[in-house]
């Protein structure tokens, strides 16, 4: 039988390389996944919790995270593509129009 | 050792490996590859911890719909490699040890918390079934069941508008 | 029993009336307007004739209540909506609700031609609603509500003509100047509130009852409660020394002075201190202090009531120095007494009033006595009627004056607490009425007309003005005769009704100066002996100076000119007033509260506030250097900070 | 060693899949040969004939020549996706059919009690929709990563045809789950046992005959097959996503497509078409037989062709193909046996029937254009499904059909 901690510590250490490729990566679509990958460590985690303290609260908000995400890529993808019409390039340090 | 423990070491290697991919990785295909990986693994453990519905649920929107559409915009734009700009000075300076940071402390902090439930995690995982699940998310989460779906529509509606093409 | 478990009707007809015509009334035609005000009151009244049969006959010892929501809960502190009956609010609501509906039966006619008609109606229809809270509030909050609400009712009808400014500015002074009253009155319920930890005047007199009562010498919390009220009372019902507003209020329309600045509002005060008058009567300082400004009051203002020259003036210092009276009789004890003489002279003075308001409207809007003269055959109805009310507050006998100004003086005499030197300012103060009130009367009617006959056309006023006259007429000669004294073979209807009101009062009173005795008739009937006299000498000083010898006047002016000078301005208080006080005021505002609090602490304050965020924003606004990477590393700066806290701080 | 010997589910597993894995290969192979005849006979040819009495050794040779052909990489193809896509195609391809019963029975094998299906689970149904989810990256990684217009073309096509017929897919099947009230596939089977006036058996093809279409309709562009074969649209782009590939990846993305056109029949038998429930009623004792039957006249009638065919090959493979098909009708003669055989018979056939209207439709259809396809799968197809899964609701909602 696995400890939850493992499941944690698993879903911490995936959360936080989500962080670093977030910061790190160039491409916006790249950018993107590193978000829902940050999302699915999260949902681990609330699996984890869920499970462990067997409440199915966990499931359920699971549950709502991934229908969220489903709408999040679809409106994002949305703007990446007109963000690619516009500005020929899907880098984000080309996207850079609105400063001071 | 036994079966679980196994499938978990296995899955958790993957998970990481395909993390570290999708962050290495020039090509944004090869990103979302990995990224896959990342889900389907996933997907293993969730099974391994009970929740089926949820690991299928997993592997049919994230891996099915949700990456799907992310290798098609892909596809689509054509996006090819990475271009190598050098990074900006703040995300270096300041992203790069705080994310690392971020990690340890994560890390640290919850081996802390949760170490100690090793022992009480014995307990095997009740199987959560569906019923049990869509019965909760049909009465007591039913009106945030309903908000999802009109936060669907709208962002159908969004993306529509968003990637239609300006008549010129 | 219908109206007494319904009091709040007699409330809501008026409102009702003020809601209707101020919302719809604006482009009706008059008549609908008259519809719905005066319609207004008239229900009130008969709603209150039905109240009195039912009270009659019902005749309760204890002050009829009925509570209906609780209004505000602080704390202990506990206000009702609640509204009381007893044998005083019965006088009082007769008076207010007759009174009321004859004048805005007469407005109907006298404001016929001006600007406003639903405005004017609207708010004599308010004014009446706020009067019949004050008077049947069953505590001294609500009363305090009706109170101020006359006081805005009143300033908005005296600056009923508001494009005039001196109409605009006696508004703001009348205003103004009862505030400082109210401000006394203001502090005095809050001492009630502290001392018995109730408003309702039920809890206050049951405990007050308790109370011992304090000497004139060691002041107690009732003395101070007592005086702050009266402050009140001083500012409301214009008694020295916050009097200076009355005058001015003359500004307003002619009803409005009959109405408000006669019949009912200024008597508010002498109401309010009857009302309390089981405190005031366990406060001997505190009567004394009402009966020595109520009787120099009376003088005082008679003599300035001497030199007036306007019609509308002299009538307001003669209320003026009515109310002196009234307060009179309350500090000698005779609480009875003053609310007789509030009835009486709501009657008379509301017709004198009337009266006058008919004399300008047949003079065209003149209002100098100087410039009338000879109208008494063109006007004869307006001139029968004054010259009735005329002999009734001068006192001449059988008329409604003569008996309530007698019990007052008989009482400032030989009553319990009786005070000789009040009796002969109050004895002055009868003379002096009568010789200025005929002198009114000879200037106005008699001798030459003083007018140029072919501009000013003098005309009799319509019916709806003349017969609110002759009722107000008939009422002024037998008003009176409900209080007939013992010693003419008549039964005081009057005091054996009001017993139940002030009996705690009386029997107090006789407990106190045990060495009292009831006096004997013989004194009584001296004493209505010299009030005729005095009335009488009076009437014929007039007559000899105004008929007689016309021309006497100037002469007296010329040989006393100070003196007349000094009566004439009003003895230079307003000017008194202007420097002591207003001057100061507006001195401190201009150069202290304005040019440096407000420019320089709040304007500094904001303007710095907004220049030392502009800055911030300037400099924080390079953080967003459009790179969203940097973005990123903020956000993940932001998360670890967070994760921090609750991880090393919470815990 | 002693592990395995701790979990002998293990090594049953194992040998399950083994067995499938044996089956449907060959099922796969002589699914081409099948269809090729088939066409042909509808267009009046005869089809492949030379290999074996019939062709029925073409497969055979055909897959000798996918793996001895050139196994050509395109220079300019991205090497690891280009590689990874065969194989993700097949492998997907092949695990959905890891959760599809064939049968009600449960044997012992090693002591260990198990049913006839490889992973029983009581999702099943949306396992195995995932799974198949999943199987849309085989085309759409093909035809980005050999880097070459045509394939890109396909592969886009593909995945978006793909995403849009799965969802009407989906729609179309959860009014059956409705009516069942599970996701496991016995329990769904179950559900359609029984009949109506004792004769008309409980199939969900009768309630839900406008799913039925839905799914059939959307199975096929799934499947990416005649009328919807957009992707290998030979017309138009040359031959789709795997222009560029040749030899045994080729082959992988071909035994895929057959694989895919399995699983959806098979799921359209136990959704719709009872699974392996016998359509006579039970009271019909010798339909028991009727598995031994078949299998010894096809036994008989093989021994008979190899004989008189001219071939050598022929004379030697075919008596003993016959001979052991003998051999196992007699074993399915026993009554144990053909108990247990029951099921499984019932279930090919049924899937048999979907395979040979797969390949009557290709051989009668035309081909959609692409945005009448689009449209055809948006405007038409979803609401429909729709309505028919609202109607259903209601429907269950009033009448309480299944808990």
């Amino acid at each position: 039988m696995v400890p939850i901690s493992y499941y944690v510590i698993l879903s911490a250490v995936l959360f936080g390389l989500g962080v670093v490729g977030f910061v790190f990566k160039r491409n916006i679509i790249t950018i993107f996944m590193a978000i829902e990958l940050m999302l699915n460590a999260v949902n681990l985690a609330f699996v984890a919790f869920g499970t462990e303290f067997n409440q199915l609260d966990g499931l359920v908000f699971v549950f709502f995270v991934i229908v969220v995400a489903a709408a999040e890529v679809a409106v994002g993808l949305g703007i990446v593509i007109v963000v690619a019409r516009n500005r020929k390039s899907l880098n984000v340090e080309d996207v850079n129009l609105l400063k001071f | 050792m036994s079966i679980a423990m196994a499938l978990f070491i296995v899955c958790g290697a993957l998970t990481i490996f395909g993390a570290v991919g999708l962050i290495l990785a020039k090509e944004p295909v090869h990103s979302a590859l990995s990224l896959i990986l990342v889900m389907v693994a996933l997907a293993v453990l969730y099974l391994l911890l009970g929740a089926e519905f949820i690991a299928a649920i997993q592997i049919l929107v994230y891996a099915g719909a949700i990456m799907v559409l992310f290798v098609f915009v892909i596809m689509l734009l054509n996006a090819g490699e990475e271009v190598r700009t050098n990074l900006s000075r703040l995300a270096r300076w300041v992203g790069l040890p705080l994310g690392v940071f971020f990690l340890a402390e994560m890390g640290y902090l919850l081996f802390h918390e949760y170490a100690g439930r090793a022992a009480g995690a014995a307990n095997a995982p009740v199987v959560a079934s569906t019923t049990d699940l869509s019965m909760k998310l049909f009465t007591e989460f039913v009106l945030p069941f309903e908000l999802t779906s009109i936060l669907i529509l709208i962002a159908v509606l969004g993306a529509m508008v968003l990637a239609r093409k300006e008549p010129q | 029993m219908f109206i007494l478990n319904h009091l709040w009707i007699i409330l809501a007809l008026p409102l009702a009336g003020f809601a209707i015509s101020l919302l719809a009334g604006r482009h009706w035609p008059h008549k609908y307007v008259n519809f719905s005000s005066v319609t207004a009151v008239v229900l009130a009244f008969l709603a209150f004739c039905e109240l009195a049969r039912e009270f009659v006959h019902l005749a309760p010892q204890q002050p009829w209540i009925q509570s209906y929501f609780t209004w505000m809960t602080a704390g202990n502190f506990r206000v009702d909506f609640a509204l009381q009956v007893d044998q005083l609010t019965m006088v009082m609501l007769g008076v207010v609700t007759l009174v009321g509906m004859l004048i805005h039966i007469y407005s109907t006619g006298y404001m016929a031609h001006e600007e406003g008609y639903y405005r004017f109606f609207a708010e004599m229809n308010l004014f009446m609603f706020f009067m019949l809270t004050l008077v049947m509030a069953a505590n001294l909050v609500l009363m305090f509500v009706g109170w101020e609400g006359v006081g805005l009712c009143s300033y908005l009808l005296i600056s009923f003509f508001f494009q005039k400014k001196s109409a605009a500015d006696a508004g703001k002074k009348a205003f103004i100047t009862t505030r400082i009253g109210d401000f006394g009155f203001t502090l005095g319920i809050l001492l009630a509130f502290w001392t018995f930890h109730a408003v309702d005047f039920k809890t206050i007199f049951a405990q007050a009852a308790n109370m011992p009562v304090e000497g004139m010498h060691s002041w107690g919390v009732l003395t101070s409660i007592c005086l702050l009220l009266f402050a009140g009372a001083v500012g409301k019902s214009a008694q020295l020394p916050l009097y200076v507003w009355l005058p001015d209020a003359m500004e307003g329309p002619t009803p409005v002075s009959a109405l408000i600045h006669a019949a009912t509002m200024v008597t508010a005060g002498v109401y309010m201190v009857s009302r309390m008058h089981v405190l005031f009567s366990r406060a001997p300082a505190a009567m004394l202090a009402v009966a020595i400004v109520g009787a120099i009051t009376a003088f005082y203002s008679a003599t300035i009531g001497l030199a007036q020259t306007d019609i509308k003036k002299v009538l307001a210092y003669s209320t003026v120095s009515q109310l002196g009276y009234m307060f009179l009789g309350c500090g000698v004890g005779a609480y009875a007494a003053g609310i007789f003489h509030l009835m009486t002279h709501a009657f008379f003075k509301g017709l004198l009033f009337l009266a006058a308001g008919s004399v300008i409207h047949a003079m065209g809007g003149e209002q100098d006595m100087r410039n009338m003269g000879g109208l008494w055959k063109k006007i004869p109805w307006t001139y029968a009627t004054m010259l009735i009310a005329t002999l009734a507050i001068s006192g001449a006998p059988l008329f409604a004056g003569f008996f309530s100004k007698d019990e007052i003086l008989f009482e400032a005499y030989a009553g319990p607490n009786a005070n000789h030197v009040l009796y002969g300012f109050g004895i002055a103060g009868a003379l002096l009425t009568a010789c200025y009130m005929f002198r009114l009367i000879f200037l106005t009617f008699h001798g030459k007309p003083r007018y140029d006959e072919h501009h000013v056309h003098a005309h009799e006023s319509p019916k709806t003005m003349l017969v609110p006259l002759v009722i107000l007429a008939i009422l002024s000669i037998f008003g009176g005769w409900v209080a007939l004294p013992p010693y003419w073979g008549g039964v005081n209807y009057f005091d054996s009704f009001l017993g139940p009101a002030f009996q705690t009062s009386s029997e107090l009173a006789a407990k106190l100066n045990p060495s009292w005795v009831e006096p004997a008739h013989s004194l009584e009937l001296q004493m209505t002996g010299i009030a005729v006299a005095v009335a009488l000498i009076g009437f014929l000083i007039a007559w000899y100076v105004y008929i007689l010898k016309p021309e006497l006047p100037k002469k007296i002016a010329q040989g006393f000119r100070p003196i007349h000078q000094l009566l004439l301005q009003k003895y230079y208080v307003d000017e008194l007033y202007e420097a002591v006080i207003v001057g100061p005021c507006v001195w401190l505002s201009r150069n202290v509260l304005w040019k440096i609090i407000d420019v320089g602490l709040i304007d500094g304050t904001v303007n710095g506030l907004a220049f030392l965020s502009r800055g911030v924003g300037g400099g924080l606004r390079h953080i967003q250097g459009g790179n969203t990477r940097s973005y990123a590393a903020w956000v993940v700066a932001g998360a670890v900070a967070v994760t921090i806290f609750f991880v090393w701080m919470v815990r | 060693m002693e592990f395995v010997s701790q979990h002998p589910i293990l090594v049953v597993s194992v040998i399950k899949i083994a067995i499938a894995l044996f089956v449907v290969m060959t099922a796969l192979a002589y699914l081409t040969w099948f269809e090729r005849k088939v066409v042909a006979r509808i267009q009046s040819r005869w089809g492949p004939y030379w290999v074996g009495p019939h062709g029925l050794l073409q497969p055979l040779a055909d897959g000798i020549k996918f793996l001895f052909k050139e196994d050509v990489v395109p220079p300019t193809a991205d090497r690891i996706t280009y590689v990874l896509a065969p194989f993700l195609a097949l492998a997907l391809a092949l695990t959905t059919l890891a959760l599809i019963p064939i049968g009600p029975a449960t044997i012992s094998v090693l002591g260990q009690k198990t049913q006839l299906v490889i992973a029983h689970s009581n999702i099943a149904l949306i396992l195995l929709f995932a799974i198949s989810s999943l199987g849309i990256y085989g085309v759409a990684l093909a035809g980005w990563s050999s880097n070459s217009k045509y394939p890109l073309m396909g592969g886009l096509r593909s995945s978006a045809q793909m995403v849009s017929y799965e969802v009407s897919l989906t729609l179309s099947v959860v009014g059956v789950l409705l009516l069942a009230g599970s996701f496991d596939f016995y329990d769904i089977v179950g559900s359609q046992s029984g009949r109506w006036f004792h004769f008309i058996p409980k199939w969900q093809i009768i309630p839900q005959f406008f799913g039925f279409l839905c799914y059939l309709t959307a199975a096929i562009a799934e499947t990416n097959r005649i009328p919807f074969d957009l992707p290998e649209a030979e017309t138009e782009l040359v031959a789709g996503f795997h222009t560029e590939y040749s030899s045994f990846k080729f082959a992988m993305f071909f035994m895929a497509e057959y694989a895919n056109m399995i699983t959806v029949s098979c799921l359209a038998t136990l959704l719709f078409l009872g699974g392996w429930l016998s359509p006579f009623p039970d009271t019909w004792s010798w339909q028991l037989y009727l598995p031994a039957v078949g299998l010894i006249l096809g036994g008989l009638a093989m021994i008979a062709g190899g004989i008189t065919s001219g071939q050598l090959t022929a004379k030697l493979v075919f008596p003993v193909l016959g001979l052991f098909c003998l051999a196992v009708g007699g074993l399915c003669a026993i009554h144990g046996v053909a108990v247990v055989v029951q099921g499984p018979f019932w279930f090919i056939g049924k899937v048999f029937l979907l395979l040979f209207f797969y390949v009557w439709m290709r051989g009668t259809l035309p081909r959609f254009r692409y945005d009448q396809l689009m449209s055809f799968g948006w405007k038409f197809l979803l609401p429909v499904s729709l309505a028919n899964l609202v109607i259903t609701s209601i429907v269950v909602m009033f009448l309480g059909a299944r808990g």
